[in-house]
């Protein structure tokens, strides 16, 4: 049985000077249920509250209706007090009589009744709310982390260094990701691997990191604070423990494949450590190009070995071709996806030549060829026949800004790392000829327009303003046929090399959908806010960063993995998880299971519930919302035909009240 | 035909130019006078008429129908006995609109009520006869007056046995009373929970009703058996009653089919022929054997 | 004129009945009669004689919503203070007349009086109101008055009835109420001539004659009582989907709801038609429901018209057979081949019984 | 109805008289936007009153027909402009539903005047007063709101009745089909492939049919497949009426559509069901072709398992080749008359038609997408619909319907045929049907596995109706 006590405030004059602030309270007094009325001049003083306590205690309210301010202002005060006062805090509502009331009705006759609209409609709020209290559930306090790039370690280091476990997995044989294949970083110049090896190798010493790399995330269950990761790891075939990384077996092989971490430029073994500085620093036996081809397919039955080179030469027998892939199960509390990108590829980039002609290469493949331990040793080599090259054109926004060929969005990168390349070829080839074609030099970062400068006033890289049309080979020699938009002139620059600037892409799309967090279109992950929730997707418990996110740099990286670090250490710092409780609610008597809701629903909340008798049998599927996953938005709510979806706190019986009351004054 | 034909027709003049009607419907206003929870569901409500008119009357067994206006009617068996007839009183479980609105309401508040209807426990023809009330639950609530009653004419019945019980202690009804019930002479009150329904402290017993029942070995020979309960509970307790040999005219309980009118016309409550409403809501375990199962 | 006589029987032209309405709208009397409104027959008040229908058949509704309309508010209340103030709905004194009504429906008022006559309301309506029916000329395939005791020219619950001529119509009253409504009129009335009436009669058992379904005897109640667990139920049934059309057009059909329209300020609690079709029609408000399928809800409406009803009133049917239920049933229910069936299927069924 | 249970009111436009609006707004945008103009003390008409929901997404469109139920002469909802939903997604959502609502809305002929959307966000306190102001304007010259649940004058509205493109079929076909209907219901039950076949039979009125449960080889020879097999048996196959077991129904075009809806709404187990496809000459009402039937070549969909022609049965879904000729819908012709009616003769037209509502429910009974076990008319807490048979009860009943159906509804139009107060409800809901075909591109009934459109977006849904 509802005893609500109404409290109108003058807010001094602000209120009571449009609205008379006493006829509401009488007002209040003639509703139903309404068993305390009054008005005070500054309900949000000390002496204010004080009125709203001790009318809770003296006359035993069961619900609190104050007409004062908006309740973004004030509505945590009150619901503070009337929880001192020993009242659920979501019996207390506000009713907005001064920003939506007084403050814009200057006529004191329609101010009153509106406002003693407003209050009648949060006392019939008020007199339909249910307590509410918010619900817990327990925290695991082990982070997953999904990719070894820069921006994985960066968090997994910071969650590990914070006390908590963290488990990292790298889909390669080593973590280092594409930084790791970079020659200089811009604008400092500073080498790539001399700043990420000590983290790499941090990684690997930390006593709270569990590395398992050649492994992909295969399934994750569960929810906030309680998810559990399924990863599948493959077979190395390579015990680590005994691996001294010799090399041994390295020579012994005989099958050579390109190398990938040379973006194909050069050459390794079957048998094979990715670069000299990987961590984990064991070999790896690619299954995919070992002479041995039933390795993987082979249900370790019968199998013939046609080749045991590496095994042979192996002085502690780390050889063993019978790893088979292993299923690793981690409870987890929080999850960060860190998946990085890769360089566009395919279709868009055959009007470059690209894939045609070996000496045009995209920005990757020279960061190789730039790289002292790249395959040339650090000489920008022409491909096709390792002649040096004198000419060279650098192409930027392939793919990017260009949503005929490839991608609407800006690569973000380019216009540095093409003044980086443009700059270390000069260095490297001070005769030279650097060419850079651009659209905008986009130079945003701190020191950067000064490195652009540089490169194009002290090195006299030539920049061009416009798009290039195509690249063609004429005579052997690549010709780039592009426009000067400034000059309003048709441009053929003849290269020896063409660098292309291409689009970053997401390197992995299917991790998203096994989170089951939305991307973009592009199959970058969705932030949960792009302003205010960055590094958060819309499930929680589960962050972003890095490239997967969306193009970016090293430092707005390794900032966006601390970022994304703090957001799960937030998480992980609790013991157990207050959620709130103005959420979904189910009735599961009248669901009908046409899960419009679990399509709906933007937080994954929803979930198939089988309802089974006591002796298993399965009665009926119902939805189930998860309180650790609802955010109360009620999507589901406004589409549940059969009504069975309700918000607490937002009810429709208490929304039915408040229309009724808004328009009659009365109750439904 | 009476009167002058007029110009209106003789219809007009056979049908008089009485004023409004009054339907049969409606209700008299009575003020809660009191409120109280039984269990964490269950909610009492003590009601004396706003108006200065007679006080209201019934027997035991007997329903009224009570109302929210906005939401509308309920049924309830009057709670307590005539012979403590200065106030009405009912006990009701909120489950639909009509019993979550009331149970919303205050001391203080009106609501409507109409009544006294169906037929009511024969009191009377128990006179000098052992009796057992059995009550699951909610059902209870409708065996309270016929218990007030038996208690307040002590002298007129033999040994009374009450066994009351319920899924778990917090939803047991009438735990603040059965003690006082219990003290009467020649009264033994049993409480029993459901197994998994006891609490700690619990010193009644716990088995389900039939069984508990059964468990008491109270002999057939003129006792008169009372029970009401969930439609469940009566099906296992007449098969206790069958085994114990209980005559089935001996058995008396109360039919709890939906009604809206209270008057055998809105067409609702009846199991085959008989409208429960006008013919039960008392029935004989006899005579329900000769009902189709409608209930 | 002559002096009126009370009980003869007259014999009108076509145009006579016309203004015969308009009369009687004249003297500010409501009158219901089928009109033709958006390819429905309905009886609808009308305002002038013109619009009214008078061929033969049944309207899609039967004319018990003149008398027990589908919401009907009870009483009015108003929170003044705190406490309900409760008003009875205004008083409605006007005389009405259901005109053109067929002998089934009237039959059905007949049956209606016996549950609600006891409610002041339909018995204050009931009393305004006079019927006049005309007698059917021809018989639709779901029609099986003569199965439930009625007929074509049927006179229970008819006050006046019509007759169909060749050229013009026959007229009698049947009661004092229909004495009444004609005596006004008889002046100005050519008196039927010899065999007028024998030969509406005549065309009416004709009409009988040409309905083909068999008889239901009353005494087949008791045993159709007895037939409520039997599993036929289940399977006569298995199509009913559980709409409510059968009773909303039946002419006896009377289960209502109560319910509260209005906030707790002010509002109305009205009766309105309910049915026994639907589920929540029995379904406690803890869920059980004594009547948890289709099939026995379907049960239900057939026992209380062929069973319940005439073990409690006297030995006849509920069912006056005017086949609305069946004519507009979505799916083809037949009630009158529900009870044949059922019967056919009792074991200890008379011989002598089903085959009459 | 003739007796005075319409509770109309009575207020009438006096000078002074001003509108009461209700506005449902989300938290995050519009309500602090609104907070916003009393900051800045941006004055506006007080005829706004706020009700205030975490998002708009929150909105069921339903409420607005309560605000009207409860007195509102207008209706605003407002929420975050697309992308700044605090909820990423909720006004996406929320401005398809409105999308549907407001054009079941204006369709019934409600004064455009009286509902309106905005995207409102916390700066644009401006805005907010702006459209307060806009939206009064518009409900003080559109009046009170006196005519809800009732027409205020005669409709007089004659709809167009076009030519059926096609003549009744041969009956030796019919026969034909129907033979070997009978003949692979009889070899189903016998391989005991099925517990039941689900077809037609005659029925106790002349020409009708009615639906049957064959449970016996032998009795497969009951079965009939004729111009009068209305039915659409997909309703027996999910909610409150389905039938337990493994069953074989027969499907026209149609139906075979419900009984598609029905798989991507997950209420069908696929291997539980065995459709069998009927190619359809057309059904026949009143000895006129159905509306429906006007516009479809008969050919069954992609889901059956079989297709009965009268060529003979063939395993799965192949067309029969029996393609017949087809001509503009009928209900579009009749649609487009009525929009090209003054919305107020509109409005009155469909009151007359829900002013003979019984509430008899038997439109929710024959749908196969009514398949609720409690239905929101059988809810009291709250009250979704007024229990009374009368215009506001009425309104509110078809108007839920109608909503329910946006997207689902596959036009099988057998609501209309078994409503015995002949309401129209083929129209309103194919008008609901071509709303969403011609905003979303969604067809009712094609795609088993695709998102019901109400149950997705694209973030650049036409708002053309939203401020």
């Amino acid at each position: 049985m509802p005893r609500i006590g109404v409290f109108v405030c003058h807010c001094g004059e602000n209120i009571a000077r449009t609205v008379d602030v006493r006829k509401v309270a009488e007002d209040a007094g003639r509703i139903p249920g309404v068993v305390f009325s009054t008005d005070y001049t500054y309900m949000c003083s000390a002496p204010g509250q004080k009125l709203v306590m001790d009318a809770i205690r003296e006359r035993g309210l069961t619900g609190v209706v104050v007409s004062a301010c908006s309740p973004q202002l004030h509505e945590p005060t009150f619901r503070n007090a009337v929880q001192q006062a020993g009242l659920n805090p979501f019996l207390c509502e506000m009713a907005n009589i001064r920003e939506q009331c007084s403050w814009v009705h200057p006529n004191r006759a329609e101010g009153t009744a509106k406002a003693s609209l407003i209050m009648a409609s949060a006392v019939q709020k008020v007199a339909r709310g249910r307590a509410l209290s918010a619900s817990e559930v327990p925290v695991t306090k082990r982070a997953l982390v999904i990719g070894g790039g820069v921006a994985g370690i960066r968090t997994a280091l910071d969650i590990a260094n914070a006390g908590h476990e963290v488990v990292l997995v790298e889909k390669q044989p080593s973590i280092g990701g594409n930084m790791a294949r970079l020659s200089e970083t811009f604008p400092t110049l500073d080498c790539s691997q001399c700043i990420l090896t000590p983290l790499m190798v941090e990684v690997s010493r930390h006593p709270r990191i569990e590395l398992i790399t050649c492994a992909e995330v295969e399934e994750v269950s569960g929810y906030v604070g309680n998810f559990r990761a399924r990863i599948r790891r493959r077979p190395s075939f390579v015990r680590a423990d005994l691996c001294t990384a010799c090399g041994d077996c390295a020579t012994a092989c005989p099958a050579s494949v390109p190398n990938e971490f040379d973006q194909g430029l050069a050459w390794r073994k079957a048998i094979h450590i990715p670069f000299p500085q990987a961590v984990p620093s064991t070999y790896t036996l690619d299954a995919a190009s070992c002479l041995n081809t039933q390795l993987v397919s082979s249900k370790s039955g019968y199998r013939v070995l046609a080749c045991e080179r590496c095994a042979d030469v192996c002085s502690r027998k780390a050889i063993d071709y019978d790893m088979r892939p292993e299923i690793i199960e981690r409870e987890i509390g929080a999850i960060v996806a860190a998946t990085g990108y890769r360089m566009m590829s395919g279709e868009g980039l055959a009007d470059y030549g690209y894939g045609r002609y070996p000496d045009v290469v995209d920005s990757l493949e020279f960061e190789r060829l730039l790289s002292a331990s790249g395959p040339t040793g650090g000489e920008v080599l022409r491909p096709s026949d390792g002649k040096p090259a004198r000419d060279v054109v650098f192409v930027q926004c392939v793919g990017s800004r260009d949503p005929v060929h490839g991608y609407p969005y800006c690569s973000r990168v380019c216009c540095m790392y093409t003044a980086k390349h443009a700059l270390l070829f000069k260095h490297k080839v001070h005769d030279g000829r650097a060419t850079v074609f651009y659209i905008d030099i986009r130079a945003a970062g701190k020191g950067y327009e000064e490195f652009v400068q540089r490169a194009m006033e002290e090195e006299r890289v030539l920049y061009v303003r416009g798009r290039v049309a195509r690249v063609t080979q004429v005579d052997g020699r690549l010709v780039v046929y592009g426009a000067d938009t400034l000059s309003g002139q048709p441009l053929q620059v003849r290269a020896d090399l063409v660098v292309l600037a291409s689009a970053m892409v997401p390197a992995q799309t299917n991790v998203a959908a096994r989170l089951r967090v939305p991307t973009d279109a592009f199959g970058f992950f969705q932030e949960a806010h792009p302003k205010l929730r960055p590094v958060e997707t819309l499930t929680a418990g589960i962050f972003i960063t890095g490239a997967a996110h969306g193009p970016k740099d090293i430092p707005d990286t390794v900032a966006q993995a601390s970022a994304a670090a703090s957001k799960a250490l937030e998480l992980l710092s609790k013991t157990r998880l207050q959620r709130e409780p103005t959420i979904a609610r189910v009735d599961e008597a009248v669901c009908m299971a046409c899960f419009e809701c679990v399509r709906i629903c933007p937080y994954q909340a929803v979930e198939k519930h089988e309802v089974r008798a006591r002796d298993g049998r399965l009665l009926r599927v119902v939805a189930r919302v998860n309180p650790a996953m609802c955010e109360g938005c009620g999507a589901c709510a406004g589409a549940c035909r059969s009504s069975a979806m309700d918000i607490q706190g937002y009810t429709d019986t208490q929304i039915f009240a408040q229309l009724t009351a808004l328009m009659t004054g009365a109750a439904s | 035909m009476s009167s002058a034909e007029t110009a209106a027709g003789p219809a007009r003049a056979a049908a008089g130019t009485a004023g409004p009607l009054e339907s049969p419907l409606k209700p008299r206003l009575m003020r809660i006078v009191e409120a109280w929870d039984e269990t964490p569901d269950v909610r009492s409500l003590r009601l004396q008429p706003v108006d200065d008119g007679p006080p209201v009357r019934w027997l035991p067994g007997q329903f009224g129908e009570f109302s929210v206006f906005g939401a509308g009617e309920a049924v309830f068996t009057m709670a307590n006995s005539p012979s403590r007839g200065e106030f009405v009183e009912c006990g009701f479980r909120a489950l639909g609109k009509v019993t979550w609105a009331l149970r919303d309401l205050a001391v203080g508040q009106v609501i409507g009520y109409r009544g006294p209807y169906g037929n009511s426990f024969p009191v009377d023809s128990w006179r000098g006869k052992d009796l057992v009330f059995i009550g699951g639950g909610i059902g209870t609530v409708a065996l309270r007056a016929p218990l007030q009653w038996v208690l307040d004419h002590r002298g007129d019945f033999g040994e009374i046995v009450v066994l009351n019980g319920a899924r778990s202690v917090a939803d047991l009804c009438y735990q603040k009373e059965m003690p006082a019930w219990a003290e009467v002479p020649g009264v033994h009150v049993v409480r029993t929970v459901d197994p998994g329904g006891e609490t700690p402290g619990w010193d009644g017993e716990v088995g389900l009703l039939p069984a508990v029942f059964e468990r008491l070995g109270l002999a057939p020979g003129g006792r008169i058996v009372v029970t009401c309960g969930p439609p469940v509970m009566l099906h296992y307790l007449f098969q206790s009653l069958e085994k114990l040999k209980f005559p089935p005219e001996d058995v008396v309980t109360t039919l709890e089919n939906k009604m809206k009118c209270g008057l055998g016309l809105c067409g609702r409550c009846n199991v085959g022929r008989l409208f429960v409403c006008v013919d039960g809501p008392v029935f004989t375990w006899a005579r329900m054997q000769t009902l189709p199962r409608d209930y | 004129m002559g002096t009126p006589s009370a009980g003869q029987i007259h014999r009108l032209g076509r145009d006579q009945l016309a203004s015969w309405v308009d009369a009687l709208l004249g003297e500010r009397k409501r009158v219901f009669a089928p009109v033709l409104r958006r390819g429905l027959r309905v009886l609808r008040a009308v305002e002038r004689a013109q619009d009214v229908d008078f061929a033969p058949g049944r309207t899609r509704w039967s004319p018990k919503e003149f008398l027990f309309p589908r919401t009907e508010t009870l009483f009015s209340y108003e929170n003044r203070d705190g406490v309900p103030v409760l008003a009875d709905p205004p008083a409605d004194d006007v005389p009405r007349i259901l005109f053109g009504v067929q002998p089934c429906d009237a039959a059905g008022l007949v049956r209606l009086d016996s549950i609600l006559l006891q409610d002041p309301f339909y018995a204050r309506r009931r009393e305004l109101t006079t019927v006049v029916a005309i007698a059917c000329s021809e018989a639709a395939p779901e029609c099986f008055c003569t199965a439930v005791g009625g007929s074509p020219a049927g006179q229970e619950g008819v006050d006046v009835l019509l007759a169909p001529l060749e050229t013009g119509w026959v007229v009698r009253a049947l009661s004092p109420k229909g004495e009444a409504l004609l005596a006004p009129r008889r002046g100005g009335w050519e008196t039927a001539a010899a065999g007028d009436w024998e030969a509406a009669l005549e065309q009416a058992g004709r009409v009988a004659g040409s309905i083909g379904r068999r008889e239901l005897p009353a005494a087949w109640a008791e045993k159709l009582e007895q037939s409520f667990a039997d599993p036929i139920w289940d399977e006569l049934a298995r199509r009913c989907v559980g709409c409510s059309i059968c009773a909303y057009v039946c002419p006896s059909c009377s289960c209502f709801d109560v319910a509260d329209e209005g906030s707790d300020a002010c509002g109305s609690r009205c009766r309105t038609w309910d049915s026994c079709s639907f589920r929540l029609f029995t379904q406690h408000g803890s869920g059980h429901n004594p009547r948890a399928t289709q099939p026995a809800r379907s049960r239900q409406r057939v026992l209380h018209k062929f069973a319940f009803y005439p073990l409690q009133h006297g030995g006849r049917a509920m069912c006056v057979g005017c086949g609305r239920c069946i004519r507009s049933c979505p799916v083809g229910m037949d009630i009158h081949a529900e009870v044949v069936e059922v019967m056919s299927g009792r074991p200890e069924k008379e011989a002598g019984d089903v085959q009459r | 109805m003739t007796e005075p249970t319409l509770q109309a009111r009575t207020e009438t436009a006096a000078p002074t008289w001003k509108p009461q609006i209700a506005a449902i707004v989300c938290n995050w945008c519009t309500y602090a936007g609104a907070d916003m103009a009393g900051t800045t003390r941006r004055e506006y008409p007080a005829s706004v009153r706020l009700l205030r929901v975490p998002c708009s997404g929150r909105v069921n469109p339903l409420f607005i027909l309560k605000a009207f139920e409860q007195g509102a002469d207008g209706v605003l909802v407002s929420g975050c402009h697309p992308g700044d939903c605090h909820y990423v997604q909720g006004n996406y959502f929320a401005r398809r539903r409105f999308a549907a609502f407001r054009s079941l809305l204006n369709f019934l002929g409600l004064d455009p005047r009286r509902v309106h959307f905005s995207w409102i966000s916390a700066s644009e306190g401006i805005k907010w007063a702006r459209v307060v102001g806009d939206v009064t304007r518009a409900v003080t010259e559109a009046g009170p709101l006196t005519d809800w649940g009732r027409a205020s004058s005669p409709a007089q509205v004659t709809l167009p009745e076009p030519p059926a493109p096609r003549p009744q079929p041969a009956a030796a076909e019919l026969e034909a089909v129907t033979g070997h209907v009978r003949e692979l219901a009889a070899s189903l039950l016998r391989e005991g492939k099925v517990s039941f076949v689900l077809g037609w039979a005659p029925g106790p009125s002349p020409g009708q049919t009615i639906p049957a449960f064959i449970q016996r080889p032998e009795d497969a020879a009951t079965l009939v497949f004729d111009t009068h097999s209305h039915a659409d048996l997909a309703a027996f196959l999910a909610g409150p009426r389905k039938v337990s077991g493994k069953v074989a129904v027969l499907v026209k075009a149609c139906d075979a559509r419900a009984a598609t809806t029905l798989l991507a709404e997950g209420q069908l187990v696929r291997e539980d069901v065995v459709l069998v496809g009927v190619s359809c000459p057309g059904m026949w009402r009143d000895d006129r072709l159905a509306y429906r039937c006007h516009s479809c070549d008969g050919e069954v969909g992609a889901l059956c398992d079989f297709t009965v022609s009268a060529a003979g049965v063939q395993p799965g879904a192949l067309p029969t080749g029996a393609k017949r000729a087809t001509g503009p819908d009928p209900r579009d012709l009749q649609n487009a008359h009525l929009e090209s009616l003054p919305a107020a003769q509109r409005w009155a037209f469909w009151q007359e038609q829900f002013a003979d509502c019984v509430r008899c429910y038997a439109c929710r009974a024959v749908c196969p997408m009514c398949y609720c076990g409690s239905c929101i008319s059988e809810q009291h807490r709250p009250q979704w619909v007024p229990t009374s048979i009368d215009g506001r009860g009425n309104t509110a009943w078809n108007l839920v319907r109608a909503y329910h159906l946006s997207g689902r509804c596959v036009g099988c139009d057998e609501c209309e045929r078994v409503c015995p107060a002949n309401i129209r409800l083929d129209l309103i809901n194919r008008r609901l049907a071509l709303e969403l075909e011609q905003r979303f591109d969604y067809h009712a009934g094609t795609d088993p596995e695709g998102a019901p459109p109400l149950a997705t977006f694209r973030p650049d849904d036409p708002q053309e109706f939203i401020y």
